[in-house]
């Protein structure tokens, strides 16, 4: 190896050493959160649409926030939407978790196999689905319920997706929550992470080919952005000025791995989007006023044919990854009463409050409402059967839909098993 | 009607389909000004616009997975890869996703999209211009997947899998490109010119998927081939005198069960011919189906005569395709055979 | 001797390669700190240390292509991927990258690697949570594909595996995880407490890849099955009172023809077992190999028992596994033949 | 749909519109550099290794450079090396064109069936060579032969390889110029884009997980930056900390492809680097004093513990893609003479004129010498065979290597071809 050049760099006496980031905090240990820097409400400024990327590099290092700590909106993000509009926006949030507890509950009991919770996020899905027009699609997670509840999805609809019972939508084929709806601009849900993002792409690169005027919005969790099909997305984007806005909701875990172990070195999720040109900004996800308000210059940007805009949510998993999880083995038991950005409900409460248009007693009188829809809708789509009890798909669901038309070899099949 | 070499047919099949159907779009590496690095593409964006044909980024998970939202949106893409060998990166996107849209959203959202590429061996391509992969598609519920052997077939058979309202897997033999080859490689090169096969209809038909098709009638043997190999087995057919029926299979799924079984039942022989690897290939499965029901008809064991179970070497292309010496003797042997 | 669950064979067979060689290293989704979602590597970290065991992002393609690198460097690692149905990713480094480094390099790099993967259903995982691909490894030259069927396999096969100089595709059937399962859905679930290939030893031992094991001797048919479902076969033979030769086959490449061929020249009927799909499905190739090698003997033709050529259902889940119903209706048309 | 938020963002009237970026001149037109924005030599500064990646985000969107217009080293970044380094360097470079030109001919003349040369990015790999240590591992692409010549691997064993004659090391398996040499750092190529980026981060996890000194390098061409495994290189490098130089060779084309495909709106190769965390540099890839000198601070960093670096070069694809590509097809003819970075081979020999170390004479005489070297390396190679005639590899080795044991069935396929 005569030609190495000697003598420059001489070989390093120090041993490498192997590094493996590490959660701030571990079961038994106290909960700590200080390395979330939090910018004050209001204290980030709000370009115009039309920014030069390069102009707002910062946004992907900062928090977009609008709710103070006294739930008062403030600054150049406070978006244009009416009371009427926040107390929707609330009763939403609050139906997605009073759904999130029956059916959770329904799991335990055994109805249905499997159930995954949004608790702590319900402002991303329920805000960001307000900030679209009809025709718009998205290409969600697990985890988007939000975008179903808050375009008025049928309740009833949803859970016989969850009991995979004789009116389940997708016919049993699917696991719970995996529900699909064209026609409320949800697509397919995807077991597997991260395909659905670069398909969302895709979409919005069809719509500008066929010069329609609908854009896509992209979904994903800030464990799965490690995924190679993120960078696809983001490649595809950026080349193509896609009509989509990818988000990203950084949860701060994902199953039992802290956020750290995918985000590495970067400081945020937001500045994944700064390699490829892609306006990126970060927001306070459980600030329903702060999520719309960038959704809502997100989707503008898409619309106006300014091409792709990456958000960073970053908000906090409350629950366990899903029924199949317990949180208590890997982080301190009590870590979200830590959570800095508060409860996505209660802030949303607050300001209502704190506005004059709601109150305690108002609230009461939502949650039994609520409380009371949500328990019809699960009379009903029980009436229709649950995982192991009562109406099921038929059997011969399981051979439909896997092509347009059934080929012989399925026919042969369906034959055997005599349906 | 024009004689038409097999990329020309391929072209002719997209430029037919997006002439018809504005929803048709076109990409992928090198596809948009240049045409592809076999050409098969060249002229479309001239003709159609950069909308309608353009280069991607090289990202066969890009490609494939753009193409499943759009087609999920409503186009109907016609993606290249520009070699199967190079398909891998894009696997999950097929199989987790374009195979099992339909079924897994009740047929709320489809995925009408065709994804070509190059297969096979004889130009020297070694371990990763060489590759068959059919195998790895025919495993996955939800896809079709075709294999033209002639330029008739290809822009018929595309022009079909272009129409089909599910995702198809269309694998072009690269040696076939630019003529028919019978794997006697020591012999002069012909061209599609000389072959009634290239005779293509310059507007537009279809040959429907699921159909196979008999390209040689015989009473002792029954050869069951697609691709580059169904010129092999008619050259060894030719080179043995041994009176074997060649069929043509074209579409591998959903298979013609029905003419595989009436030409084995005739014949009571079989000989599956692939230019993939023996183990888990395709001619397993052939070779399963035809002993399940052509049993009690069957005077030998089906014999598989395929490329060996290593990765495809470069210099050593010769040793490792599946030509009509390896055939012949297996022709000599299965008529030996009890 | 300690009876052991199939996961806390799995643990152990990582535990004594980890304690015996520095150079094993273990790491996936999850598998550091909590110890993989099925808690197969549970305690490895904070024994071993978190530069030999620890968390990996959510990227099969990373995950396998940086233990490729490790793999070239020296090290031996053994890597999880969460669910089998997740592998799809990483298939382009396993196929184009780990399964031929050697042959490639022509022997300058090796890739002495272990992939670990839950498979199969029966856990009502739905279609991204109940995959069984071991055919897309078969086909693919350069890698090895095991499937225990219980613990005292799997810990051997596993320290095998791990000492193996070249790639090893890793698949555990989660349905076997807590306890054997024959199929029976609908009665009281079993433990390995009470099976005795729930003995394992506590230290170091192995067991041979490529060799297959006779579960059950018999002499009216012989059926071919690996992981759960060999226990299912036992179901069958047991319900239906015929005498069905059953046999593990542990490794599937390479395989063990040797002892199939035995048995099913013995018997002269043979059926094949799996959860997958049928279409391409290993047992093609095991049907293709048994009527190859004993056509002369065979009585009836190889029938396949599998998976239907769909996704996994969720709700239809017993409908689609094969259990042991559709098996033994299989056995008795199968001695009624001919 | 009755809760999408209307009023608030209309219904975009304008139809959105699709965007393909185009390079600035196909065949026919005049070729167009202006977008490449070149500074200085000498005025990019040269941070410490240990500096805070926050701190360098400008060195992604610069170009390093040390060679200026009349030959002279200038600025921070002149590398400590001597006139003999930089004959030595030159020798290199003229003997990697020597051979190329060579090699391009013997597959004209049918003793091949391909080859690829390097022209015009000579620099970046036998510059990048003379930073690295004995025992540190390349996992370069097709295009990096500058590191096995830099090396003093012996030319005649590269020929076997391109021949697939008896010698040929890869046993004619590979198609040729897919080189492998452990001993020589250099990874066995694959034919498949971007898989050994991820690779190159795993070994170099390996290294720092077993303690040892020695670093990885990874190589990659703009045009494969698309793929995914460049993510999980990413990822995991950043997330770990690997030792690892990770290099992207933008040479403008990938194929018939222009960059700006591959690179959307980001401005450089280097940029995507910045959504890590991870340092990004540019450097003029045809200045062999600026490799160098970028090459040896990457590597030190590495070498330090101080974690990845992403590099990009800038230089200029000279010749066809390889001998199955035509470039006049898909850009202008002499757009090469118009690079505005220059040739890296005339870029040396004037510096070395220019100081004194060098003259015409002394240039003319090297070519001489270096082309009696590689014809006679050509000759004896050539005495082993070429791909169609002469000595050649055994079918038998078609079996061996699959495993490290031939299997049953491998053995009973190779019985068949009788071997
Ligand atoms: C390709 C793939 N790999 C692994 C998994 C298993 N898995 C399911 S959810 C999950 C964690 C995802 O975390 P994150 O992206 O942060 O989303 P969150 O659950 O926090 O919303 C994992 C690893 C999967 N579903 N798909
Ligand atoms: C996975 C994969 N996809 C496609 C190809 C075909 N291909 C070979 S080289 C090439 C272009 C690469 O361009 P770039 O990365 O810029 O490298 P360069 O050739 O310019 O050095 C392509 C598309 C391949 N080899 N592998
Ligand atoms: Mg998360
Ligand atoms: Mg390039």
């Amino acid at each position: 190896m005569s030609s190495d050049k000697s003598g420059q760099a001489p070989a390093a006496t120090q041993p490498l050493q192997f590094h493996v980031p590490k959660p701030a905090s571990r079961p038994g240990e106290k909960p700590d959160f200080s390395h979330v820097v939090i910018p004050k409400a209001g204290s980030v400024a709000r370009p115009p649409v039309d920014v030069d990327p390069k102009d707002i590099r910062d946004l992907a290092y900062s928090i977009i926030r609008v709710l103070d700590r006294e739930g008062e909106a403030v600054g150049p993000w406070v978006p244009d939407l009416s009371q009427e509009d926040l107390i929707r926006g609330l009763r939403h949030m609050m139906t997605l978790r009073t759904f999130d507890g029956r059916m959770q509950m329904a799991q335990r009991q055994g109805k249905t196999s499997f159930y995954m919770q949004h608790t702590g996020e319900e402002a991303v899905s329920c805000a960001f689905r307000i900030a679209l027009q009809p025709g718009d699609m998205n290409f969600p997670t697990y985890r988007q319920a939000g975008l179903l509840i808050a375009n008025d999805y049928p309740l009833v609809d949803m859970m016989n997706q969850i009991y995979s019972n004789e009116r389940d939508p997708m016919k049993g084929r699917q696991l719970p929550v995996m529900y699909s709806s064209k026609e409320h601009g949800f697509f397919s849900i995807s077991g597997n992470l991260a395909t659905q993002y670069v398909q969302a792409v895709g979409w919005a690169m069809a719509s500008a080919i066929k010069n329609d005027t609908r854009i896509a919005a992209a979904w994903i969790g800030d464990g799965s952005t490690a995924e190679s099909d993120f960078h696809a997305a983001l490649v595809f984007a950026s080349t193509y000025k896609a009509p989509v806005v990818l988000n990203v909701v950084n949860n701060q875990w994902a199953i039992s791995t802290f956020q750290g172990i995918a985000r590495g070195g970067s400081g945020t999720f937001a500045a994944r989007g700064l390699g490829f040109g892609i306006p990126a900004l970060r927001v306070d996800g459980n600030d329903y006023l702060a999520v719309y308000a960038v959704a809502q210059w997100a989707v503008e940007r898409a619309r106006r044919n300014l091409g792709p805009t990456l958000v960073e949510y970053v908000t906090y998993r409350a629950g366990a990854h899903s029924t199949s999880d317990d949180p208590s083995a890997y982080r301190p038991k009590h870590e979200s009463d830590d959570w800095p950005l508060g409860d996505p409900l209660i802030r949303l409460k607050q300001h209502l409050i704190a506005v004059g248009a709601w109150s305690e007693e108002r609230h009461k009188q939502a949650e039994a409402e609520i409380l009371a829809t949500v328990i019809a809708a699960q009379k009903e789509a029980e009436s229709f059967g649950t995982l192991h009890s009562g109406g099921k798909p038929s059997a011969r669901d399981i051979f439909e839909d896997v092509y347009a038309e059934l080929p012989p070899h399925l026919r042969r099949q369906r034959q055997q098993i005599g349906v | 009607m024009a004689r038409m070499t097999m990329i020309e047919a391929i072209r002719s099949a997209m430029d037919v389909s997006m002439g018809r159907d504005d929803d048709v779009v076109v990409f992928g590496e090198d596809v948009g000004f240049f045409g592809g690095v076999f050409r098969c593409t060249h002229g479309l964006q001239q003709k159609y616009g950069v909308s309608r044909c353009f280069d991607a980024p090289i990202s066969e998970a890009g490609i494939v997975g753009t193409a499943i939202g759009m087609a999920s949106y409503g186009l109907k893409p016609c993606v290249e890869i520009q070699f199967a060998d190079y398909m891998y990166p894009a696997y999950d996107q097929i199989v987790s996703e374009a195979a099992r849209l339909r079924y897994r959203s009740a047929g709320d959202f489809t995925c009408p999209m065709v994804i070509r590429m190059p297969t096979g061996g004889g130009i020297f391509g070694g371990q990763t211009h060489s590759q068959s992969p059919e195998a790895l598609f025919t495993h996955v519920s939800g896809l079709k997947t075709i294999v033209p052997s002639n330029p008739y077939d290809a822009k018929g058979l595309l022009i079909a899998a272009i129409e089909d309202p599910d995702p198809v897997i269309f694998l072009e033999p690269k040696r076939l490109y630019n003529g028919p080859f019978d794997g006697h490689h020591d012999r002069p090169v012909t061209a599609w010119s000389k072959h009634e096969l290239a005779e293509v209809p310059e507007g537009h038909y279809t040959v429907p998927l699921g159909k196979a098709v008999t390209r040689r009638e015989g009473s002792a043997v029954t050869i069951l081939a697609y691709g580059t190999m169904v010129h092999v087995a008619l050259a060894a057919a030719e080179d043995t005198g041994i009176d074997a029926e060649v069929i043509d299979l074209r579409t591998l799924v959903p298979l013609d069960l029905e003419a595989i079984v009436a030409s084995v039942q005739k014949t009571g022989r079989c000989i599956v011919l692939h230019e993939a690897t023996l183990t888990s290939g395709f001619g397993g499965e052939l070779a399963a189906l035809v002993q399940e029901h052509c049993f009690y008809h069957l005077e030998a064991p089906v014999m598989r005569v395929t490329g060996w179970d290593t990765p495809y070497p470069h210099a050593q292309e010769w040793d490792y395709f599946p030509g009509p010496a390896r055939l012949g003797q297996a022709l000599r042997d299965i008529m030996e055979a009890r």
